[in-house]
């Protein structure tokens, strides 16, 4: 008897979470890169607020899975922060929306404030061991680098050019970590979207450039890649105007606040 | 071998019946007949196949994956191992006492309802508190129980619980009850009340007792059979058996030459 | 009819365990499926022996990873096993039952708390202590054992301590009466009663270590290089598998995949060893 | 010589109590770690308001939702087919050869990592039966994830009641189902609720497979095929997207006293059933 009683609330609770479902508000689905995502999360709300009646809902999962999920309708628009698109994008069409700087950053207790593109490409390939090589205090470098196939890293390595990661080096597959990591390990280096640089670790200046908003504006720091809206086919109803909304002066003004760099 | 006794009168009939498990044969051609209502004590060394011809009759040797039986063995003359009969319904008619007492992990109250709850008709409240009262009454453990019908029949001692479990079968109101040398561990208080509420359970039960204790059975059985290696030595009345058995085999281990 | 509602139960059984087997054995399926070809094609010696892992080079070596994964496991079970016994026998033994009722939820809660609570303390204060007193960056294996180690914890004295617990107290009382200290009962009798509930929780916690990853991600540093010392960063094939899966396409995806069937594979052979060891004990 | 019982009892019982000792005073830094660190953020807005600014302000209650609807939707699917196969498994089949490769293949799927699971409902749920990222898809990954584990724990569970009951209940005529279901599963339940935790346990902190299978929205769901947030997966994103620490601890504070009430109260619930029945 008490067993029975236990499958029949589990029979109820079953069907009272059934309930709800196909009554489904007019939604949106992003899904993509996870360093967009919470960007994109900030410009649904704000578009929720203005339309009253569409639910906007935001997938991370990273770029890969934005390409695969807007190709097979999964979600209607894709997020992917990569300088080139790979062959599994082609028949997308791809509207950038904004663009965003890739910081190099160092541990505050480091010395060094500058380096060069060939001094980031010697470090990251392995060539360059020791902080006394580009200036700075002795002691080995500990390397930090995204994983493979993420959008952040790629862009940076094509930006850079023929950097072929040494084996030695700490992957972490965020943002955030790589942050924890640097700013933990006073002789590491690594990389992430320039937003999140904050007063634990420090950005250096590439070629002299700063990496600021104005700087990428003025196309004169290099190391920027563009975030890109994938949609299959024309798109309508609640998911166009979100896109236009993106693009539209009051989204822009949105990204450029939360430390993005507009699209124009 | 004499002639098998009038069948109207036999509750349980045996004939040529052989018991396998897998390759080793328990029992060789066993024919004997219990009377109805009356006490069948089973006597015999250990490994002589007694338990196995008990747990035969109620079919819980089938819990064992490589049992196989040949032969007959009737209940009211209809054949226990036949496929039509339903091993369910035949267990509820006979009921076990084993020889380690094992209440069920319920109170005193639930051990003893156990059996008449099973099934769809499940009886009323105040019937089941009557049978429990009856039932603990005629194990004699109605008056040390009574006032904690519901604390956990596990607290209770070796001989209270022995007892529990013949209540437990008389609750079923099962017409054949076997005891596997239900008094091996117990006081001679507690074998005393068992024995003495066996004898008073005659007249409604018919009552297959298997024992190692030849005084008991002396004591209590009305007929005894004596088992040797897999095979039945004698079965007859437990005067004649205890003073003037017909085999020699019988002599020696009744008077405890050897067993 | 009375018999049927047995035989109905029967079946509904029956139908609820091949429902069961069929949903995991379309787990394995889908992981083989996806995996094996790639193997078959990409030549499984190479795969696995080779140790260069560049993905967009078409290089997939997983050699590293499968050592590291190995020496993690062998550190937490090193760490967390003999802990988790030794907890499980001295609380269910030697801790009297009110205690008992206290500690036994809150070690269950740990099991609950979420592996990336247990990565983040990893990199904020464990990673850190190692790097001040032993060197290296930190992200190690070490850290990466010692983290497991501690997540395990849970399983194998929950379960342990039900398995002690399911001894009847006659075994206990047959070897106090023959004059045995408390411990040796434990030691002689409940121990050998309790093996396999023990070893079963074992196995669960070693099934858990292998296959934990965000943790793992999160303080092993994962370096695609074979460790020579427990102080050097690894990369774990769970490790390898969640970081690129979210961004990889075609055959690095399909690698990935085979990742997992290698992972399959090593589970089976750790199991099998537990097992090995369970019967060769048991056996005499 | 050999050591005299005494001595050895003691020195075992020293270091037995000094490896417990380590192990609570571990287990209880680590909870102490995160409830320093979180609950000075746990205010009642916190846990009643919805987040803002990609969880930078606000509130979790919508999170606080998905993490219990969807660990309770996998064990509502989990339970009764976990539960069911070990019944199975133990009363209803003898120990062969079958029985042994399933129990071998339980083993191995419970040690598979939970992104393969992740993968698995991504494919299958989201994509080919087009559910889309929702408690629906999640549900069902985490089901099938933790089966492995209910299914070993039930099993040992059933496997701890003596076989005498077994063999008393059939004697009075109880029906295969009927000794299940009246002395097995009573007797077995304090395993079988250990094994429901050690799954609940997963559940909770499962964050790749939720990720991929139920997604990552913040908001409130309206029906099963909304994606949800759980307490875990908004940790993560939080700490490793590098968004607030503060609000991360301030989560992981919430969701360590939601486990330590469900276990607590899971644990005198089984008391009371006990003590109930064998009084």
């Amino acid at each position: 008897m008490s067993v029975c009683r236990l499958t029949s609330i589990a029979v109820l609770l079953a069907g009272m979470l059934m309930y709800g479902c196909g009554k489904r508000a007019e939604s949106v689905t992003l899904a993509g890169s996870t360093a967009f995502a919470p960007f994109a999360e900030k410009l649904g709300s704000l578009y929720m607020a203005q339309t009253p009646g569409v639910r906007v809902a935001v997938q991370g999962g990273g770029s890969t899975v934005g390409i695969q999920a807007a190709q097979q309708g999964t979600a209607q628009i894709g997020m992917a922060d990569l300088v080139k698109l790979p062959p599994e994008a082609e028949g997308l069409t791809a509207v950038v929306v904004a663009r965003d700087g890739i910081a190099v950053i160092l541990n505050p207790a480091n010395p060094v404030a500058n380096l060069t593109m060939d001094q980031i490409r010697g470090i990251f390939c392995g060539t360059l061991r020791n902080w006394k090589e580009v200036g700075g205090k002795d002691g080995a470098i500990t390397l930090v680098s995204r994983e493979a196939g993420s959008g952040t890293r790629a862009s940076f390595e094509q930006i850079v050019g023929q950097v072929k990661l040494s084996a030695g080096a700490l992957v972490q597959d965020s943002n955030g970590s790589i942050r924890e990591t640097v700013a933990s390990d006073p002789l590491a280096i690594g990389y992430l979207s320039h937003g999140l640089v904050n007063a634990k670790i420090k950005a250096v200046t590439v070629n002299d450039q700063p990496c600021t908003t104005e700087a990428v504006m003025a196309d004169k720091y290099a190391l920027v890649r563009p975030i890109y809206l994938l949609t299959k086919g024309s798109l309508q109803g609640a998911a166009q105007s979100f896109v236009a909304f993106i693009l539209s002066e009051k989204g822009q003004a949105q990204i450029r606040q939360d430390g993005l760099i507009p699209a124009k | 071998m004499h002639a098998p006794l009038p069948t109207t009168d036999a509750k349980i009939t045996a004939h040529e019946f052989c018991l396998f498990f897998g390759k080793i044969q328990a029992l060789r051609n066993i024919t004997l007949d219990v009377r109805r209502n009356s006490i069948l004590g089973i006597i015999g060394p250990s490994g002589s196949g007694k338990t196995s011809f008990l747990r035969a009759i109620n079919r819980l040797n089938d819990l064992h994956p490589a049992c196989h039986t040949e032969g007959l063995l009737q209940l009211d003359q209809t054949d226990i191992y036949h496929p039509q009969c339903d091993p369910v319904a035949l267990r509820k008619r006979i009921g076990m006492v084993f020889a380690l007492p094992i209440p069920l992990p319920l109170n005193i109250y639930e051990n003893v309802v156990y059996g008449p709850r099973l099934g769809h008709h499940c009886p009323p409240r105040a019937e089941l508190d009557m049978l429990v009262e009856r039932s603990l009454r005629a194990a004699f453990l109605w008056d040390e129980v009574k006032d904690r019908l519901h604390t956990s029949g596990l607290r209770l001692s070796g001989g209270q619980q022995q007892r529990l479990c013949l209540a437990r079968v008389l609750a079923m109101q099962a017409e054949v009850i076997l005891l596997d040398e239900p008094c091996s561990g117990l006081d001679p208080i507690s074998t005393a009340k068992i024995e003495e509420a066996l004898t008073t359970l005659k007249a409604q039960h018919t009552i297959v007792l298997v024992t190692n204790n030849t005084k008991q059975a002396a004591r209590v059985a009305d007929e005894t059979a004596f088992f040797l290696m897999g095979e039945l030595v004698e079965h007859g009345p437990t005067q004649k058996l205890f003073t003037v058995p017909d085999d020699p085999r019988t002599n020696d281990y009744v008077t405890g030459r050897f067993g | 009819m009375r018999i049927s509602g047995d035989k109905i139960a029967k079946y509904v059984f029956l139908a609820i365990a091949c429902s069961a087997i069929a949903s995991l054995l379309l787990i394995a399926l889908f992981i083989l499926l996806e995996g094996l070809p790639f193997i078959l094609r990409y030549g499984p010696w190479k795969f696995l022996s080779t140790s260069d892992w560049r993905p967009h080079e078409g290089a997939f070596g997983i050699a590293p990873m499968i050592i590291s994964s190995l020496w993690i496991t062998a550190g937490a079970m090193l760490i967390g096993a003999p802990l988790g016994v030794a907890g499980a026998v001295f609380l269910s033994e030697f801790v009297p039952k009110s205690v008992m009722c206290i500690i036994k939820p809150t070690i269950e809660l740990l099991a609950g708390i979420p592996s990336v609570v247990y990565g983040f303390i990893g990199v904020m204060v464990l990673a850190p202590l190692i790097r001040t007193n032993l060197g290296g960056p930190g992200l190690s294996l070490l850290a990466a054992a010692v983290i497991l180690g501690i997540m395990v914890l849970p399983t194998i004295i929950s379960i342990s301590v039900d398995a002690i617990g399911a001894v009847p107290n006659a075994f206990r009382e047959g070897a106090l009466a023959l004059g045995a200290t408390r411990w040796q009962a434990v030691r002689m009798v409940v121990l050998k009663a309790a093996r396999s509930g023990i070893i079963a929780s074992i196995i669960l916690a070693m099934g858990r270590a292998v296959g934990e990853t965000m943790a793992v991600i999160m303080v092993a540093g994962n370096t695609i290089r074979t460790p020579h010392s427990a102080l050097e960063p690894v990369r774990t094939l769970t490790a390898n598998i969640a970081i690129e899966m979210s961004a990889a396409t075609g055959m690095h995806r399909q690698a990935l995949f085979a990742t997992g069937v290698v992972l399959f594979v090593v589970i089976m052979i750790l199991n099998s060893l537990a097992m090995a060891a369970m019967r060769r004990k048991g056996g005499r | 010589m050999r050591v005299p019982p005494k001595y050895t009892q003691m020195a075992a019982i020293t270091l037995l109590g000094g490896a417990t000792l380590l192990t609570l005073a571990v287990l209880v830094f680590i909870i102490a770690f995160v409830l320093e660190k979180g609950l000075p953020g746990v205010t009642w807005t916190f846990l009643s308001a919805e987040p803002q600014d990609m969880g930078r302000a606000g509130g979790i209650f919508p999170i606080i939702v998905g993490t219990l609807l969807l660990p309770l939707l996998a064990l509502v699917i989990a339970l009764p087919l976990g539960v069911g196969s070990a019944v199975y498994l133990c009363e209803y089949t003898r120990e062969t050869r079958l029985t042994r490769v399933i129990r071998f293949g339980t083993d191995c799927l419970a040690g598979i990592p939970s992104i393969i699971f992740g993968l698995f409902g991504l494919v299958f749920f989201v994509g080919i039966l087009h559910l889309g990222w929702s408690l629906l898809s999640g549900g069902l990954t985490l089901a099938i994830m933790i089966l492995p584990t209910i299914i070993r724990t039930s099993e040992e569970a059933l496997r701890a009641v003596p076989y005498a009951y077994r063999e008393v209940s059939c004697s009075m005529g109880a029906t295969r189902w009927e000794t299940v279901r009246r002395v097995v599963l009573p007797n077995a339940l304090p395993g079988i609720v250990t094994g429901v935790m050690l799954g609940l346990g997963r559940c909770i902190s499962e964050t790749a497979a939720v990720i991929f299978t139920a997604g990552t929205v913040a908001a409130m769901p309206t029906s099963a095929f909304d994606s949800v947030r759980t307490m875990a997966v908004h940790f993560y994103l939080l700490a490793r997207e590098g968004i607030s620490n503060e609000k991360a601890y301030g989560t992981a504070a919430v969701l360590i006293l939601a486990v330590l009430l469900v276990n607590l109260a899971a644990y005198w619930m089984m008391h009371a059933f006990i003590r109930r029945r064998a009084r």
